[in-house]
């Protein structure tokens, strides 16, 4: 946990460790199951596990959220990853070129979960 | 035997020794009752604290009492002060309005204008006939004469109406003609109905008429064997602009008053301008006439003045503006400010009374349930003596009035997550809603009531009760928690009240060095804000004892303090919401509504506001890394471990029901301090409307990292401070355990530190720049 | 799906990182099952769907709008000329006016055709036609004085011949042994009613029904006996004629039929009027309030129905005691076959047939029966047997007579209607074409059908595991199937809800259900009593599944 | 005055008078029905035993017998259409009541249509003997009939408080619903009393032509008196009825001696009225719980 005393924001301090909480239950959610439901339907109504570790993914601050980068549409896709600050554009994370955004979709979230076990 | 039934009320609820205080008492099935002055320390019955406990009190007017059945005029109506009797037309005449039926097929007759007595079938009258359509009448005792339009009128819609008789023809006429625009009514051009409607017959006879009729407006007198004169025919809806006159207007003349312009001289006997009296400053309750005879109109149990009018225009959003546009009365069959009763006992107050929560306490019959009752009211010393002020939210009491939510509103079990548990007082209030509403209720029309008063029964403002949809103590109970707190402690405190505070200032908080607010101070007028911000900022320390607090502006009229008035709209949590065009209180003429959304959030002046509710369960607070700040150690002297009310008669917890925040973006002070943070709450408690743009999926308990209780402090000007506990369970906390716990143990030091003189432990010292112990969790 | 691994049918608590004591870390849970499978499922309706709508059968006016509608009364009552009902169409919004009463249209036209008979009668049908209408009018008045005693009063006397015809022979007597001018006997007849009703009236207050109705009739039977048998009342001649008549000897028998008819026809006008000032005006409105079985009720509300009845009996009985005055003084006299038991008989079928209570059942009955009787005479006693037929057919399958047909074949109609529905529709399930016509609000509509998919679904996440959850903590973080569960019932609308009542008297809890209307208490549902909240709660949740699952 | 002919008339009408009216009583009290057809099963019957005289035999008991089971057809041809369609049906009684005398009007007319106006009389049943005694003459007509409907009249009770039928009978009469309840079929059970009801109207009709004639009104006064003495006696009850049929009986004997014949109605009326007024429910309208109306 950072120095309390660097930050002033006592809500940020809470924040932190909120989520350090979070992926503790989180990283207990992931199973091959899970993974197998997101690569079937990454978009729609998911089970609880799967829906809380999206819910998670999707409220990163920008910073650490990936993105679909439309090379040629419904035909090749790239993730990419967010800056989060103004004028600087987001960077590729790898050469990885996906026929459709669905797959490339599945790709962030293997990421994200990777990153999540990770952490 | 009837069940034994009692219900009181006072005429005062902050009182000073030596001052009298007036009782009220309705009794069903008995003609008796023992009564007892009580001093109240604590009103919880959950068996993990110490349940109810009083203290008896003597006093001269313990004992027995007489007590009888009351009746209670409810409903609102303008009775015109018609002494000469002007009114009491034999020839022609004609009646004008218009007017916004809420409810015209409520499946009783309502009396929009007349002169006309119910029980003797005298007089005139235009009203609303059962199936909702227009109806002129006539009586001549023995019969009537009705004429009725040929369509029901629409709710919601305004209307101008009229009716005329022709004393030498005998011909009635009816007028009714829709004043719809683009914003007044809940239609719009597009939907295809005709409003319009004119009938006329020859009447067999001219009203005969009764000399102590009165002119009324929505309702006409009636008369019961056991209560005399009362008025029934309550008119659900408003009228605007109504007028009178002594001879026949033809269409022309009434299309030309339907078209805005002012109704002419000649005739007139009456016109009751609604917008004439409007002041920056708010709207009595006479209606002005200005016609030739000044004939005002006095309101019963407050018409909602400044409401809309028919010629609304949508561009204005406040009577201020464009009074012309705010002719609005809006009349209310089950609308009630004062019980009216017969007093049945006043007190003197003994002089050497201590400052308390105080109640009369009266038992009849089984003495329990339905048959005990406690008038409650709160004394104040003659001259504050002690250095702590405990300040009872009397008008969240009020806001909260008598609400009925388990039954009336189907959210409500989603809300709190549990099924209600009722107990027989809910019952009896639900069956018998003659004790009106409080501001979460709507009235029987479906408007949402905005004014509440503490001169009727108030039962949820007793002791012991619990509120059934959340089955805890809520308010003046859960308050009573903290009283007993601090008779627990011995603390030297006095009890003052909103009603106190928004009649005095500053001026009322400004002896004591330290006060503790209620659990859940929630309604807040401008003066009790400003009051309260000044005392602070003058070097008074604070301790917002609970949750949601200083978070809905309400108003309230110095000379009738026991009313106040609630707007609900907009960037809140609603119990139900104001119309468009009525956000502006007639009370004061300032905009209703949550402080944020006026640009005070409560963060401003408590460092914390509102966040999420959920109820059911509540979660313990986790230290956070301020708390091993060792200027401010003194917070948490004495505690062990991080965890801090794992307990607590509101759910277990001393963090739930309610939360605040710390949210230096709604302006928490930035030298502000977290000592500890509650997490861990379940999905039941959601994030608020006002703390995000937008609603998705993940802002609720185990999502949203906003959900909490920050419990915070910090330093003011002058030697000021601030303490928040931002849970509205905290306060239930404290009795746990013979108020021997940790919770109750970290607000001992909070209120030693601030009650004793000099400055705080954390301003003596100075800063320290590097925290000496670990952090609070990983 | 295939065969869940362990991890599937667990639910891990997101609270158990907080490590509060109460949380759990998992618990078995159901199988996660998509809501949006039965919406994918649900392709058409479980019940074939019709074409719905109906005719209208009844002319709707259009509104008056700007223009100003004058309405009128029948002078000098408040009663207007007709009734009309403005509305706006539920469906349209359009405005119309209903006749709501149309009876008076049919009276007028009635008694017009009535009234001109005469003058359009065919001229070798004229006797038959006329003598028949002569015998119309009289029994017409006789049967609406009967109509108040027997429909308004619920006097079941059948003692109404015997006043008709005591009065009759009294004033035939009179006339003829004092010469007693015409115009005197209807008065006389009326004097003679009025003692004679009041003598029967007495036992009518302490009589019930058909002790009273097989004591009149008895006296019916006794007054024929008693004139057939006595010498001065013309037993040798059958009846007693010779008594003064208003018809002028001299006029020709056309002419005299014509003014009989004219006068008969003035006579049940008369009774018409009497008729609907009883019925229609206070007496009458007193006596509704109390029908037969609930007089209990209107005594306890201060109506003194037993004097009202006996009232309205008086003044039948004194119309009757004038109508046997007009009687002989039509006649000439009377005969004896006034007392037959036919003759109560066939008033009652005019009753009968007509339907008991209204005043056109009284007229209408009276014409179809005269028919018959008079006009078909020559049938010889075929034609009692057909009105026997008829009677008995009305009887049999009439609830109220001729005139109760459409009340009764509404009621028929809406029963066969709701039985057809209710074989369609299934319990809970969505609203059928037919029942949305009614619907106030399309939004119920989709209400309806929004919440059948979503029971149909939860259904499914009814498991053991979700009820021991639930029992372990009714209130907290739950799994999503219990979640699912829970928010459902919580947010359905107050109408029965479940809530819990805290008893006072024992520490218990019990369960309720509210009445979702302002003022009515709420209803217990179960005798159990729980001991504590949590017990309650679970309680309500077993009761909430067991409802979802019989749904 | 003739005490032994007041006596013996006296019984001779309580007789057939307790007859008819324990018929009128037992329907009303088991079925609800007030059978004012009764007149006309007592004219079918009249003319079945005339039709049993003619055609076939006019032996007594056969007559006797023929003209009781004409009534008992009568009953059950009452029962068919007048109980049966709307015993079930809203304001039974009323319909009831006004259908037994549509089914009157319906069957005296066929009668008349049928038989022409003209009475008929039937063969002495009881042979032309005489039986003196001291004081006093027995006709065979009058031993007959005593004899006859006071056999009959105990056949039927001794019925119906032993065999199966009758128990259903009485069970119906405590309590319809209850009766019901346990599986006493109201059809089966209305066709019991009616036909039952109808051979004793069928009876009497076959004794009383002994004194009057057979003609299609001739039902009528015997209905009508029935009637009476059931009510006088209290609906639904037959001790009740018995002791009205004896209390008219004697009162008609003694009218007849007294004043003469032809105020024998006016008597019996005004004594009915007298008995009524001072009991609203009949004689034994206490003893039993009548039936609700």
């Amino acid at each position: 946990m950072p120095n309390a005393t660097k930050i002033q924001d006592r809500d940020e301090l809470f924040k932190q460790m909120f989520e350090a909480k979070q992926r503790d239950f989180l990283r207990t959610l992931v199973t091959t199951e899970v993974a197998e439901e997101h690569r079937i339907a990454p978009c729609g109504q998911h089970s609880e596990p799967l829906d809380r570790l999206l819910l998670y993914f999707n409220r990163r601050p920008l910073s650490e959220r990936y993105a679909i980068m439309t090379i040629e549409p419904f035909k090749a896709y790239r993730v990419v990853a967010l800056s989060g600050q103004r004028g600087v554009p987001p960077k590729d994370v790898d050469n990885e070129i996906y026929p459709s955004h669905i797959e490339a979709q599945h790709a962030i979230f293997l990421r994200n979960v990777q990153e999540l076990l990770e952490s | 035997m009837a069940q034994v039934k009692l219900f009181g009320y006072s005429d005062r609820i902050s009182v000073k020794p030596g001052e009298v205080i007036q009782f009220y008492v309705n009794a069903d099935g008995t003609e008796t009752a023992e009564a007892q002055l009580v001093r109240l320390i604590h009103g919880d019955q959950h068996p993990a604290g110490p349940g109810h406990v009083e203290q008896e009190i003597e006093c001269p007017v313990n004992g027995r009492w007489r007590v009888e059945k009351q009746y209670t005029q409810v409903g609102s109506f303008l009775e015109a002060a018609d002494t000469e009797r002007r009114l009491a037309l034999e020839g022609s005449f004609t009646l004008f309005a218009f007017v916004h039926p809420l409810w015209p097929q409520v499946g009783m007759r309502q009396c929009l204008l007349g002169r006309w007595d119910n029980d003797k079938n005298c007089g005139f009258g235009l009203g609303i006939k059962q199936n909702g359509l227009l109806e002129f009448w006539v009586g001549r005792g023995d019969e009537v004469d009705y004429l009725e339009a040929e369509v029901p009128l629409k709710a919601n819609m305004w209307y101008f109406v009229a009716a005329s008789l022709d004393a030498k023809t005998g011909r009635a006429t009816l007028y009714q003609e829709g004043v719809v625009n683009r914003y007044n009514s809940v239609l719009g051009k597009v939907a295809p109905l005709d409003l319009s409607s004119h009938v006329s017959e020859v009447f067999r006879f001219r009203p005969k008429h009764l000399a102590d009729t009165p002119f009324l407006m929505a309702g006409s007198r009636d008369w019961h064997e056991k209560r005399g004169h009362f008025v029934s025919q309550l008119y659900c809806g408003k009228i605007d602009r109504p007028g009178l006159f002594d001879r026949v207007l033809g269409r022309d003349e009434l299309d030309l008053i339907r078209s805005g312009h002012r109704p002419p001289a000649k005739g007139m006997l009456a016109y009751w301008d609604t917008t004439h009296g409007y002041t920056d400053q708010g709207i009595g309750d006479t209606v002005t006439d200005v016609g030739p005879f000044n004939l005002h109109a006095k309101g019963y149990n407050r018409p909602v003045r400044a409401q809309t009018g028919w010629n609304w225009s949508g561009r204005n959003d406040c009577f201020r503006l464009a009074p012309d546009e705010y002719g609005g009365v809006e009349f209310h069959s089950d609308a009630l400010i004062d019980c009216n009763w017969k007093q049945t006992k006043a007190l003197k107050l003994p002089d050497n009374l201590r400052s308390g929560a105080y109640a009369m306490r009266l038992r009849a019959g089984p003495g329990t349930g339905l048959g005990e009752e406690y008038i409650p009211f709160f004394v104040r010393p003659k001259v504050p003596t002690g250095r702590i002020a405990f300040l009872v939210p009397t008008a969240s009491y009020l806001a909260y009035a008598n609400e009925h939510l388990s039954f009336d509103a189907p959210i409500v079990q989603g809300m709190t997550g549990m099924t209600p548990i009722l107990t027989d007082i809910d019952v009896e209030m639900y069956k018998n809603p003659e004790f009106g509403h409080g501001c979460y209720d709507s009235w029987a029309d479906g408007q949402g009531v905005c004014y509440s008063s503490y001169r009727r029964p108030v039962i949820n403002m007793r002791p012991k009760y619990r509120i059934s949809s959340m089955d805890i103590t809520w308010q003046y109970p859960a308050d009573l928690s903290v009283i007993a707190w601090l008779e627990h402690h011995n603390y030297d405190y006095d009890v003052l009240t909103d009603e106190d505070l928004d009649l005095e200032g500053v001026a009322a908080l400004e002896p004591y060095r330290c006060v503790i607010s209620g659990t859940h101070p929630e309604y807040y007028s401008e003066r009790m804000m400003d009051a309260t911000e000044d005392y602070i900022e003058g070097g008074g320390r604070y301790i917002y004892l609970g949750a949601n607090g200083y978070y809905c502006n309400v108003a309230i009229r110095r000379e009738e303090p026991w009313v106040l008035e609630c707007r609900k709209f907009g960037d809140t949590w609603k119990a139900w919401e104001a119309r468009p065009g009525e956000h502006y209180m007639a009370t004061t003429g300032q905009k209703g509504g949550p402080w944020k959304c006026l640009g005070r959030p409560p963060q401003k002046i408590m460092g914390v506001g509102f966040v999420s509710e959920g109820f059911g369960r509540s979660e313990p607070f986790y230290r956070m890394p301020d708390s091993y700040d060792s200027s401010l150690s003194w917070i948490t002297e004495g505690i062990e471990g991080e965890i801090i009310g794992d307990f607590g008669l509101a759910y277990d917890g001393a963090a739930g029901v309610e939360l605040d925040r710390y949210d230096l973006t709604l302006g928490t002070p930035p030298n502000a301090k977290v000592i500890a943070s509650s997490g861990g709450h379940t999905d039941n408690y959601i994030t608020h409307v006002q703390v995000q743009l937008h609603q998705h999926p993940g802002i609720t308990g185990s999502y949203d990292y906003r959900v909490r209780a920050d419990m915070t402090y910090f330093a003011a000007p002058n030697d000021g401070a601030v303490f928040s506990c931002s849970s509205i369970a905290f306060g239930q906390a404290l009795p746990v355990n013979g108020f021997e716990n940790n919770v109750s143990r970290l607000l001992a030091n909070v209120v030693n530190a601030f009650a004793k003189p000099g400055p705080l432990p954390d301003a003596a010292r100075p800063e320290v720049t590097s925290p000496e112990t670990a952090p609070a969790a990983s | 799906m295939t065969e869940l691994s362990q991890a599937q049918r667990t639910w891990r608590n997101p609270l158990f990182a907080w490590d509060s004591a109460q949380e759990v870390e998992q618990l078995p849970t159901a199988s996660y099952v998509s809501h949006q499978e039965i919406w994918e499922r649900t392709r058409s309706s479980r019940t074939e769907l019709f074409k719905v709508g109906r005719l209208r059968y009844y002319h709707k006016w259009a509104g008056h709008g700007q223009s100003t509608w004058r309405r009128s009364r029948y002078w000098p009552t408040r009663r207007r000329v007709l009734r009309i009902r403005g509305e706006y169409n539920d469906k349209s919004l359009r405005r119309e006016k209903t006749i709501v009463d149309k009876r008076p249209i049919w009276w007028v036209v009635g008694l017009m055709v009535l009234a001109l008979v005469p003058l359009i009668t065919p001229e070798r049908l004229e006797n038959t036609l006329l003598t028949a209408g002569v015998t119309f009018g009289i029994y017409a008045a006789i049967n609406l004085c009967w109509m108040l005693v027997i429909g308004t009063a619920s006097i079941f006397s059948l003692a109404t011949y015997a006043i008709v015809g005591t009065a009759a022979f009294m004033t035939a007597y009179a006339s003829t042994m004092f010469g007693l001018p015409w115009w005197l006997l209807p008065p006389l007849g009326a004097i003679i009613g009025l003692i004679f009703g009041g003598i029967i009236a007495l036992p009518a207050t302490r009589l019930d029904g058909f002790y009273y109705a097989l004591l009149t009739l008895g006296l019916n039977e006794l007054c024929r006996v008693y004139f057939v048998t006595s010498k001065e009342f013309g037993s040798a001649t059958g009846g007693l004629y010779g008594a003064a008549t208003y018809l002028p000897q001299d006029w020709s028998s056309t002419g005299q039929l014509q003014l009989a008819y004219y006068a008969c026809f003035t006579l049940m006008l008369l009774a018409l009027l009497l008729y609907r000032f009883i019925n229609g005006r206070q007496l009458g409105r007193i006596l509704r309030i109390a029908p037969e079985k609930r007089e209990a009720f209107a005594e306890a509300t201060g109506v003194d129905f037993r004097q009202a009845r006996v009232r309205v009996f008086l003044i039948s009985s004194v119309g009757l005691g004038f109508i046997g005055g007009f009687y002989s003084a039509n006649y000439g006299g009377v005969a004896f076959s006034i007392f037959s038991f036919d003759t109560v008989l066939l008033g009652l079928a005019m009753l009968v047939i007509g339907g008991i209570g209204r005043a056109e059942g009284a007229v209408v009955g009276t014409l179809i029966v005269v028919f018959f009787d008079k006009v078909l005479i020559t049938l010889g006693p075929i034609r009692l047997i057909i009105i026997g037929l008829i009677m008995l057919f009305v009887v049999l399958y009439l609830r109220n007579g001729l005139f109760g047909i459409k009340q009764q074949f509404r009621t028929w109609r809406d029963k066969k209607k709701s039985e057809r529905r209710s074989t369609r529709a299934e319990k809970g399930g969505e609203m059928l074409p037919e029942e949305a016509t009614e619907a106030r609000n399309p939004d119920d509509v989709y209400r309806r059908r929004y919440d059948k998919m979503q029971r149909e679904f939860l259904k499914k996440l009814v498991t053991p595991e979700v009820i021991n959850e639930h029992r372990r903590a009714p209130q907290g973080q739950h799994s999503e199937s219990l979640e699912r569960l829970l928010i459902y019932f919580r947010n359905q609308p107050q109408p029965d809800k479940y809530a819990i009542s805290a008893l006072q008297s024992t520490n218990g809890y019990r369960i309720v259900a509210l009445s979702g209307h302002r003022g009515v208490a709420p209803r217990v549902v179960e005798d159990k009593i729980y001991r504590s909240p949590v017990e309650a709660y679970h309680g309500v949740f077993l009761r909430r599944v067991q409802d979802l699952l019989e749904s | 005055m003739d005490v032994w002919f007041v006596v013996s008339n006296t019984i001779l009408l309580a007789c057939i008078y307790g007859t008819l009216a324990i018929g009128v009583s037992i329907t009303w009290s088991s079925l609800g029905l007030l059978n004012l057809a009764y007149g006309f099963i007592f004219a079918f019957a009249g003319y079945g035993a005339w039709l049993f005289a003619q055609h076939v035999s006019a032996w007594g008991p056969a007559v006797l017998a023929s003209g009781v089971l004409a009534g008992a057809l009568g009953g059950l041809f009452v029962c068919a259409l007048a109980f049966i369609p709307i015993h079930d049906k809203p304001n039974f009684t009323i319909r009831g009541l006004i259908a037994t005398l549509a089914i009157n009007l319906i069957g005296t007319q066929s009668l008349l249509w049928w038989f022409g106006p003209r009475s008929k009389s039937l063969p002495e049943i009881f042979g032309t003997w005489k039986l003196s005694l001291p004081g006093m003459t027995l006709t065979a007509d009058k031993a007959g009939n005593v004899i006859t409907s006071v056999v009959m009249l105990l056949l039927v009770l001794r019925w119906m408080r032993s065999s199966r039928g009758g128990l259903e009978i009485r069970a119906m009469m405590m309590n319809p619903h209850a009766a019901s309840i346990v599986g006493i079929g109201v059809r089966r059970t209305s066709f019991y009393v009616m036909a039952i009801t109808g051979a004793l109207a069928g009876l009497a009709a076959v004794l009383l032509s002994q004194t009057y004639y057979i003609s299609p009104f001739g039902g009528l006064t015997p209905m009508i008196k029935a009637v009476s003495i059931a009510l006088c006696g209290g609906l639904g009850s037959v001790q009740g009825a018995i002791i009205a049929a004896i209390v008219l009986g004697l009162n008609e004997a003694l009218t007849t001696v007294a004043i003469g014949g032809r105020y024998v109605l006016i008597t019996q009326f005004l004594m009915i009225i007298l008995i009524l007024l001072v009991r609203p429910r009949g004689i034994a309208g206490i003893l039993d719980r009548a039936r609700e109306a």
